[in-house]
Protein backbone atom coordinates (compact mmCIF):
# COMPACT_ATOMS: atom_id res chain seq x y z
CA UNK A 1 0.00 0.00 0.00
CA UNK A 2 1.04 3.37 -0.59
CA UNK A 3 1.56 6.22 2.26
CA UNK A 4 2.04 9.80 2.22
CA UNK A 5 4.52 10.75 5.09
CA UNK A 6 5.15 14.03 5.58
CA UNK A 7 8.22 16.04 7.36
CA UNK A 8 8.25 19.29 9.07
CA UNK A 9 10.57 21.54 10.96
CA UNK A 10 13.63 19.44 11.95
CA UNK A 11 12.56 16.04 10.31
CA UNK A 12 12.42 18.39 7.61
CA UNK A 13 15.73 19.51 7.74
CA UNK A 14 17.33 16.33 8.72
CA UNK A 15 15.46 13.96 5.80
CA UNK A 16 16.14 16.83 3.09
CA UNK A 17 12.69 16.34 2.05
CA UNK A 18 9.04 17.78 3.31
CA UNK A 19 6.88 14.66 1.99
CA UNK A 20 7.94 11.26 0.90
CA UNK A 21 5.40 8.39 -0.97
CA UNK A 22 5.97 5.40 1.04
CA UNK A 23 5.62 1.55 -0.38
CA UNK A 24 4.54 -0.18 2.96
CA UNK A 25 3.38 -3.81 3.10
CA UNK A 26 -0.16 -4.61 4.74
CA UNK A 27 -0.42 -4.46 8.22
CA UNK A 28 2.48 -1.90 9.05
CA UNK A 29 1.89 0.40 11.92
CA UNK A 30 2.57 3.88 12.17
CA UNK A 31 5.86 3.41 14.92
CA UNK A 32 6.99 0.83 12.27
CA UNK A 33 7.45 4.07 9.77
CA UNK A 34 9.96 5.52 12.56
CA UNK A 35 12.52 2.43 12.43
CA UNK A 36 12.62 2.92 8.80
CA UNK A 37 13.44 6.30 9.38
CA UNK A 38 16.12 5.36 11.93
CA UNK A 39 17.63 3.04 9.53
CA UNK A 40 17.38 5.48 7.17
CA UNK A 41 18.51 8.68 9.21
CA UNK A 42 20.60 7.38 12.25
CA UNK A 43 21.20 10.73 13.35
CA UNK A 44 17.27 10.49 14.98
CA UNK A 45 18.40 7.74 17.16
CA UNK A 46 20.32 10.73 18.92
CA UNK A 47 16.96 12.30 20.08
CA UNK A 48 15.95 11.76 23.12
CA UNK A 49 12.34 10.61 22.68
CA UNK A 50 10.68 9.31 19.43
CA UNK A 51 8.21 11.86 17.82
CA UNK A 52 4.44 11.87 18.26
CA UNK A 53 2.52 10.31 15.48
CA UNK A 54 -0.39 12.11 13.24
CA UNK A 55 -2.45 9.83 10.79
CA UNK A 56 -4.77 12.00 8.94
CA UNK A 57 -4.45 15.29 10.56
CA UNK A 58 -5.19 13.32 13.89
CA UNK A 59 -2.67 12.19 16.41
CA UNK A 60 -2.94 8.61 16.41
CA UNK A 61 -1.12 5.35 18.46
CA UNK A 62 2.04 4.35 17.41
CA UNK A 63 0.46 1.05 17.04
CA UNK A 64 -2.26 2.58 14.74
CA UNK A 65 -2.67 0.00 11.65
CA UNK A 66 -2.02 2.50 8.74
CA UNK A 67 -4.00 2.15 4.99
CA UNK A 68 -4.18 2.28 2.03
CA UNK A 69 -3.75 6.42 1.25
CA UNK A 70 -2.97 7.51 5.20
CA UNK A 71 -1.19 10.56 5.23
CA UNK A 72 1.36 10.09 8.13
CA UNK A 73 3.27 12.72 9.93
CA UNK A 74 6.04 12.79 12.99
CA UNK A 75 5.32 15.45 15.47
CA UNK A 76 8.54 16.31 17.13
CA UNK A 77 7.59 18.06 20.26
CA UNK A 78 5.78 21.27 19.40
CA UNK A 79 6.87 24.76 20.13
CA UNK A 80 3.91 27.06 19.01
CA UNK A 81 2.84 30.05 20.80
CA UNK B 1 -11.67 31.66 9.75
CA UNK B 2 -8.20 30.34 9.26
CA UNK B 3 -6.04 30.68 12.80
CA UNK B 4 -2.93 30.87 10.72
CA UNK B 5 -1.64 33.72 8.90
CA UNK B 6 1.93 34.73 7.34
CA UNK B 7 1.57 38.38 7.78
CA UNK B 8 1.59 40.71 10.72
CA UNK B 9 -0.77 40.25 13.29
CA UNK B 10 -3.25 42.77 14.58
CA UNK B 11 -4.09 42.08 18.15
CA UNK B 12 -6.82 44.98 18.15
CA UNK B 13 -8.47 43.87 14.79
CA UNK B 14 -8.77 40.31 16.22
CA UNK B 15 -10.61 41.80 19.85
CA UNK B 16 -13.18 43.46 18.15
CA UNK B 17 -13.74 41.01 15.76
CA UNK B 18 -15.20 38.84 18.61
CA UNK B 19 -16.34 41.92 21.49
CA UNK B 20 -19.87 41.85 21.92
CA UNK B 21 -22.31 44.70 22.68
CA UNK B 22 -22.50 42.99 26.14
CA UNK B 23 -19.28 42.46 26.92
CA UNK B 24 -17.21 44.51 29.66
CA UNK B 25 -13.63 42.67 29.58
CA UNK B 26 -11.63 41.89 26.40
CA UNK B 27 -8.05 40.22 27.59
CA UNK B 28 -5.07 40.11 24.46
CA UNK B 29 -2.38 37.47 25.18
CA UNK B 30 -0.05 37.93 22.76
CA UNK B 31 3.28 35.92 22.19
CA UNK B 32 6.29 38.18 21.41
CA UNK B 33 9.77 37.15 19.71
CA UNK B 34 12.20 37.85 22.48
CA UNK B 35 15.54 38.62 21.92
CA UNK B 36 16.84 35.52 24.00
CA UNK B 37 15.90 31.99 25.37
CA UNK B 38 17.37 29.55 27.36
CA UNK B 39 20.62 32.21 27.96
CA UNK B 40 20.84 32.57 24.24
CA UNK B 41 20.39 35.71 22.11
CA UNK B 42 17.73 35.13 19.63
CA UNK B 43 18.06 37.49 16.56
CA UNK B 44 14.80 35.84 14.55
CA UNK B 45 12.23 32.70 14.61
CA UNK B 46 10.74 30.59 11.93
CA UNK B 47 7.44 29.39 12.74
CA UNK B 48 7.03 25.89 10.47
CA UNK B 49 3.23 24.39 11.12
CA UNK B 50 1.78 21.58 10.09
CA UNK B 51 -1.12 23.70 8.58
CA UNK B 52 -4.10 21.83 8.45
CA UNK B 53 -4.16 19.85 11.38
CA UNK B 54 -2.41 23.01 13.56
CA UNK B 55 -6.34 24.95 12.31
CA UNK B 56 -7.77 21.92 13.45
CA UNK B 57 -5.65 21.58 16.74
CA UNK B 58 -6.49 24.78 17.26
CA UNK B 59 -10.09 24.97 16.78
CA UNK B 60 -10.19 22.00 19.24
CA UNK B 61 -8.26 24.17 22.30
CA UNK B 62 -10.87 27.19 21.19
CA UNK B 63 -14.17 25.14 21.70
CA UNK B 64 -12.96 23.40 24.47
CA UNK B 65 -12.24 26.42 26.33
CA UNK B 66 -15.74 28.12 25.50
CA UNK B 67 -17.55 24.79 26.27
CA UNK B 68 -16.04 25.75 29.41
CA UNK B 69 -16.26 29.15 29.91
CA UNK B 70 -19.47 29.55 27.96
CA UNK B 71 -19.79 33.78 28.20
CA UNK B 72 -16.38 34.15 26.64
CA UNK B 73 -15.97 34.52 22.71
CA UNK B 74 -12.05 33.87 21.81
CA UNK B 75 -9.92 34.36 18.95
CA UNK B 76 -6.92 33.03 18.12
CA UNK B 77 -4.37 33.44 15.42
CA UNK B 78 -1.13 32.59 14.88
CA UNK B 79 1.49 34.17 12.46
CA UNK B 80 4.01 31.48 10.36
CA UNK B 81 7.20 32.34 9.10
CA UNK B 82 10.31 34.33 9.81
CA UNK B 83 9.83 36.45 12.39
CA UNK B 84 11.90 39.36 14.33
CA UNK B 85 12.62 40.02 17.56
CA UNK B 86 9.15 42.43 18.80
CA UNK B 87 6.91 40.28 16.34
CA UNK B 88 3.91 39.08 17.36
CA UNK B 89 3.94 35.04 16.64
CA UNK B 90 0.37 34.51 18.50
CA UNK B 91 -2.91 36.71 19.75
CA UNK B 92 -5.56 35.61 21.66
CA UNK B 93 -8.71 37.53 22.15
CA UNK B 94 -11.03 36.75 24.93
CA UNK B 95 -14.07 38.80 25.83
CA UNK B 96 -16.68 38.24 28.22
CA UNK B 97 -19.43 40.62 30.14
CA UNK B 98 -16.31 40.27 33.13
CA UNK B 99 -13.35 40.04 33.65
CA UNK B 100 -12.70 36.63 35.49
CA UNK B 101 -13.41 34.32 32.83
CA UNK B 102 -11.95 36.06 30.45
CA UNK B 103 -8.41 35.83 32.19
CA UNK B 104 -9.11 32.24 33.03
CA UNK B 105 -9.79 31.56 29.43
CA UNK B 106 -7.13 33.34 27.76
CA UNK B 107 -4.48 31.60 30.18
CA UNK B 108 -6.18 28.05 29.43
CA UNK B 109 -6.10 28.30 25.52
CA UNK B 110 -2.98 29.68 25.52
CA UNK B 111 -1.52 27.01 27.52
CA UNK B 112 -2.82 24.07 25.63
CA UNK B 113 -1.90 25.78 22.48
CA UNK B 114 1.43 25.41 23.51
CA UNK B 115 1.28 21.60 24.00
CA UNK B 116 -0.95 20.10 21.13
CA UNK B 117 -0.62 22.22 18.25
CA UNK B 118 1.74 21.15 15.64
CA UNK B 119 3.84 24.24 15.18
CA UNK B 120 7.48 24.66 15.39
CA UNK B 121 9.98 27.44 15.72
CA UNK B 122 13.32 27.77 14.17
CA UNK B 123 15.69 30.03 16.62
CA UNK B 124 18.50 31.92 14.88
CA UNK B 125 21.09 34.01 16.78
CA UNK B 126 24.55 34.90 16.54
CA UNK B 127 25.91 31.53 16.73
CA UNK B 128 23.93 29.85 14.51
CA UNK B 129 20.57 28.07 14.24
CA UNK B 130 18.24 25.76 16.24
CA UNK B 131 14.89 23.84 16.29
CA UNK B 132 13.75 24.37 19.76
CA UNK B 133 12.40 21.53 21.96
CA UNK B 134 13.81 18.16 20.74
CA UNK B 135 17.05 17.65 22.46
CA UNK B 136 19.58 15.26 20.79
CA UNK C 1 3.26 60.06 31.56
CA UNK C 2 -0.34 60.96 32.53
CA UNK C 3 -2.74 57.72 33.66
CA UNK C 4 -5.76 59.51 32.32
CA UNK C 5 -6.73 60.58 28.93
CA UNK C 6 -9.73 62.17 27.26
CA UNK C 7 -9.70 60.84 24.20
CA UNK C 8 -10.13 57.23 22.60
CA UNK C 9 -7.81 54.59 24.05
CA UNK C 10 -4.80 52.78 21.59
CA UNK C 11 -4.60 49.63 23.46
CA UNK C 12 -1.60 48.27 20.87
CA UNK C 13 0.25 51.93 21.20
CA UNK C 14 -0.30 51.31 25.09
CA UNK C 15 1.83 48.42 24.76
CA UNK C 16 4.32 49.01 22.53
CA UNK C 17 5.01 51.85 25.10
CA UNK C 18 6.20 49.10 27.62
CA UNK C 19 7.20 46.27 25.82
CA UNK C 20 10.90 45.67 25.62
CA UNK C 21 13.33 43.19 23.43
CA UNK C 22 13.58 40.75 26.75
CA UNK C 23 9.70 40.71 26.70
CA UNK C 24 8.00 37.44 25.44
CA UNK C 25 4.39 37.81 26.62
CA UNK C 26 2.13 41.25 26.68
CA UNK C 27 -1.50 40.85 28.23
CA UNK C 28 -3.68 43.60 27.55
CA UNK C 29 -6.71 44.09 29.58
CA UNK C 30 -9.52 46.92 28.14
CA UNK C 31 -12.27 47.19 30.03
CA UNK C 32 -15.05 48.26 27.52
CA UNK C 33 -18.25 49.88 28.36
CA UNK C 34 -21.24 47.34 27.71
CA UNK C 35 -24.90 47.33 27.37
CA UNK C 36 -25.92 46.42 30.91
CA UNK C 37 -25.45 46.75 34.12
CA UNK C 38 -27.29 45.12 37.26
CA UNK C 39 -30.08 44.19 35.10
CA UNK C 40 -30.55 47.82 33.41
CA UNK C 41 -30.16 48.65 29.48
CA UNK C 42 -26.93 50.79 29.69
CA UNK C 43 -26.06 53.27 26.46
CA UNK C 44 -23.63 55.27 27.39
CA UNK C 45 -21.10 56.05 31.03
CA UNK C 46 -20.38 59.49 31.93
CA UNK C 47 -16.59 58.95 34.02
CA UNK C 48 -15.90 61.58 36.26
CA UNK C 49 -12.93 61.57 38.68
CA UNK C 50 -10.67 63.67 40.91
CA UNK C 51 -8.03 63.92 38.47
CA UNK C 52 -4.59 64.30 40.68
CA UNK C 53 -5.59 62.14 43.47
CA UNK C 54 -6.68 59.80 40.52
CA UNK C 55 -2.79 60.00 38.93
CA UNK C 56 -1.36 59.70 42.27
CA UNK C 57 -3.47 56.39 42.96
CA UNK C 58 -3.15 54.86 39.74
CA UNK C 59 0.53 55.55 40.01
CA UNK C 60 0.84 53.98 43.79
CA UNK C 61 -0.96 51.03 42.46
CA UNK C 62 1.27 50.44 39.22
CA UNK C 63 4.62 51.16 41.38
CA UNK C 64 3.30 48.42 44.08
CA UNK C 65 2.52 45.66 41.49
CA UNK C 66 6.18 46.45 39.65
CA UNK C 67 7.60 46.02 43.42
CA UNK C 68 5.77 42.16 43.40
CA UNK C 69 6.23 41.21 39.67
CA UNK C 70 9.89 43.07 38.93
CA UNK C 71 10.00 41.40 36.02
CA UNK C 72 7.19 43.08 34.72
CA UNK C 73 6.36 46.83 33.03
CA UNK C 74 3.19 47.95 33.34
CA UNK C 75 1.12 50.83 31.63
CA UNK C 76 -2.18 52.21 32.14
CA UNK C 77 -4.58 54.54 30.72
CA UNK C 78 -8.22 55.46 31.81
CA UNK C 79 -10.38 57.42 29.73
CA UNK C 80 -12.49 59.84 31.55
CA UNK C 81 -15.87 61.92 30.28
CA UNK C 82 -19.01 60.14 27.90
CA UNK C 83 -18.21 56.90 26.73
CA UNK C 84 -20.31 54.82 24.61
CA UNK C 85 -21.06 51.07 24.65
CA UNK C 86 -18.12 49.35 22.76
CA UNK C 87 -15.89 52.23 24.12
CA UNK C 88 -12.84 51.12 25.88
CA UNK C 89 -12.54 53.01 30.24
CA UNK C 90 -9.44 51.31 30.31
CA UNK C 91 -6.40 49.40 29.07
CA UNK C 92 -4.08 47.95 31.23
CA UNK C 93 -1.00 46.72 29.37
CA UNK C 94 1.46 44.03 31.18
CA UNK C 95 4.76 43.00 29.52
CA UNK C 96 7.16 39.98 30.79
CA UNK C 97 9.64 37.75 29.55
CA UNK C 98 7.46 34.87 30.65
CA UNK C 99 3.72 35.20 30.55
CA UNK C 100 2.71 33.78 34.13
CA UNK C 101 3.87 37.05 35.74
CA UNK C 102 2.47 39.40 33.01
CA UNK C 103 -1.04 37.61 33.69
CA UNK C 104 -0.84 37.85 37.39
CA UNK C 105 0.18 41.24 37.45
CA UNK C 106 -2.45 42.42 35.03
CA UNK C 107 -5.31 41.09 37.13
CA UNK C 108 -3.35 42.67 39.96
CA UNK C 109 -3.98 46.07 38.53
CA UNK C 110 -7.14 45.59 37.91
CA UNK C 111 -8.13 44.52 40.96
CA UNK C 112 -6.69 46.98 42.73
CA UNK C 113 -7.56 49.79 40.70
CA UNK C 114 -11.31 49.06 40.86
CA UNK C 115 -11.20 49.60 44.47
CA UNK C 116 -8.86 52.57 45.36
CA UNK C 117 -8.69 55.04 42.38
CA UNK C 118 -11.24 58.36 42.68
CA UNK C 119 -12.52 57.61 39.56
CA UNK C 120 -17.25 57.15 39.69
CA UNK C 121 -19.46 56.45 36.55
CA UNK C 122 -22.59 57.67 35.63
CA UNK C 123 -24.60 55.19 33.72
CA UNK C 124 -27.01 56.24 31.38
CA UNK C 125 -30.08 54.18 29.88
CA UNK C 126 -33.52 54.23 28.53
CA UNK C 127 -34.71 54.92 32.48
CA UNK C 128 -32.66 57.30 33.25
CA UNK C 129 -29.24 57.73 34.76
CA UNK C 130 -27.52 56.72 37.60
CA UNK C 131 -23.94 57.38 39.35
CA UNK C 132 -23.21 53.65 40.32
CA UNK C 133 -21.95 52.11 43.42
CA UNK C 134 -23.43 54.52 46.34
CA UNK C 135 -26.61 53.19 47.20
CA UNK C 136 -29.24 55.00 49.07
CA UNK D 1 -9.05 79.00 58.60
CA UNK D 2 -9.96 78.73 54.61
CA UNK D 3 -10.18 74.75 53.61
CA UNK D 4 -10.81 73.98 49.85
CA UNK D 5 -13.72 71.74 49.31
CA UNK D 6 -14.25 69.45 46.35
CA UNK D 7 -17.37 67.95 44.64
CA UNK D 8 -17.19 65.00 42.76
CA UNK D 9 -20.06 62.90 41.01
CA UNK D 10 -23.25 62.24 43.11
CA UNK D 11 -22.03 64.46 45.43
CA UNK D 12 -21.53 67.59 42.84
CA UNK D 13 -24.62 66.67 41.76
CA UNK D 14 -26.50 66.73 44.53
CA UNK D 15 -25.27 70.02 45.91
CA UNK D 16 -24.59 71.76 42.58
CA UNK D 17 -21.19 72.43 43.27
CA UNK D 18 -17.95 71.52 42.31
CA UNK D 19 -15.69 73.00 44.40
CA UNK D 20 -16.33 75.93 48.02
CA UNK D 21 -14.32 77.59 50.06
CA UNK D 22 -14.89 77.00 53.62
CA UNK D 23 -14.54 78.97 56.86
CA UNK D 24 -14.16 76.65 59.89
CA UNK D 25 -13.19 76.97 63.90
CA UNK D 26 -9.42 75.65 64.60
CA UNK D 27 -9.41 72.03 65.56
CA UNK D 28 -12.06 71.17 62.92
CA UNK D 29 -11.86 67.50 61.56
CA UNK D 30 -12.66 66.16 58.30
CA UNK D 31 -15.31 64.13 59.22
CA UNK D 32 -16.98 67.16 61.13
CA UNK D 33 -17.41 68.65 57.87
CA UNK D 34 -19.24 65.56 56.72
CA UNK D 35 -21.79 66.73 59.51
CA UNK D 36 -22.14 70.02 58.42
CA UNK D 37 -22.96 68.42 54.37
CA UNK D 38 -25.43 66.51 55.93
CA UNK D 39 -27.23 69.55 58.00
CA UNK D 40 -27.38 71.75 54.31
CA UNK D 41 -27.83 68.33 51.79
CA UNK D 42 -30.60 66.19 54.21
CA UNK D 43 -30.45 63.77 50.85
CA UNK D 44 -26.84 62.65 51.97
CA UNK D 45 -28.43 61.03 54.96
CA UNK D 46 -30.09 58.42 52.65
CA UNK D 47 -26.87 57.01 51.60
CA UNK D 48 -25.76 53.61 53.54
CA UNK D 49 -22.47 54.48 54.41
CA UNK D 50 -20.23 58.13 54.85
CA UNK D 51 -17.83 58.99 51.94
CA UNK D 52 -14.07 58.10 52.55
CA UNK D 53 -12.07 61.17 53.11
CA UNK D 54 -8.98 62.55 51.23
CA UNK D 55 -7.37 65.94 52.64
CA UNK D 56 -4.47 67.13 49.72
CA UNK D 57 -4.95 64.27 47.22
CA UNK D 58 -4.73 61.26 49.77
CA UNK D 59 -7.12 59.16 51.22
CA UNK D 60 -6.90 60.52 55.00
CA UNK D 61 -8.43 59.28 58.52
CA UNK D 62 -12.03 60.94 59.45
CA UNK D 63 -10.61 62.21 62.72
CA UNK D 64 -7.96 63.84 60.55
CA UNK D 65 -7.06 67.68 62.04
CA UNK D 66 -7.60 70.45 59.35
CA UNK D 67 -5.25 72.82 58.20
CA UNK D 68 -5.36 76.63 56.73
CA UNK D 69 -4.85 75.99 52.83
CA UNK D 70 -6.36 72.30 52.82
CA UNK D 71 -7.93 70.60 50.08
CA UNK D 72 -11.07 68.41 51.34
CA UNK D 73 -12.68 65.70 49.17
CA UNK D 74 -15.56 63.21 50.23
CA UNK D 75 -14.96 60.26 48.21
CA UNK D 76 -18.02 58.11 47.90
CA UNK D 77 -17.33 54.42 46.64
CA UNK D 78 -15.23 54.88 43.46
CA UNK D 79 -16.03 52.77 40.01
CA UNK D 80 -13.75 53.39 37.72
CA UNK D 81 -12.07 50.46 35.37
Amino acid sequence: MKVRLLLFAVLRDITGKSEAELSLADGTRAADVWQLMLRDYPRLAGYSQPPLIAVNENYAAPDTLLREGDELAFIPPVAGG
Amino acid sequence: MSYLTDAPIDSATLMRSVLRLSDGAAIVFDGVVRNHHDGKQVESIFYDAYRPMAEKEIEKVVRAVEREFPVVAIAVLHRLGELRVGDVSISIACTSPHRAEAYEASRAVIDRIKKTVPIWKKERGPNGEEWVGWQT
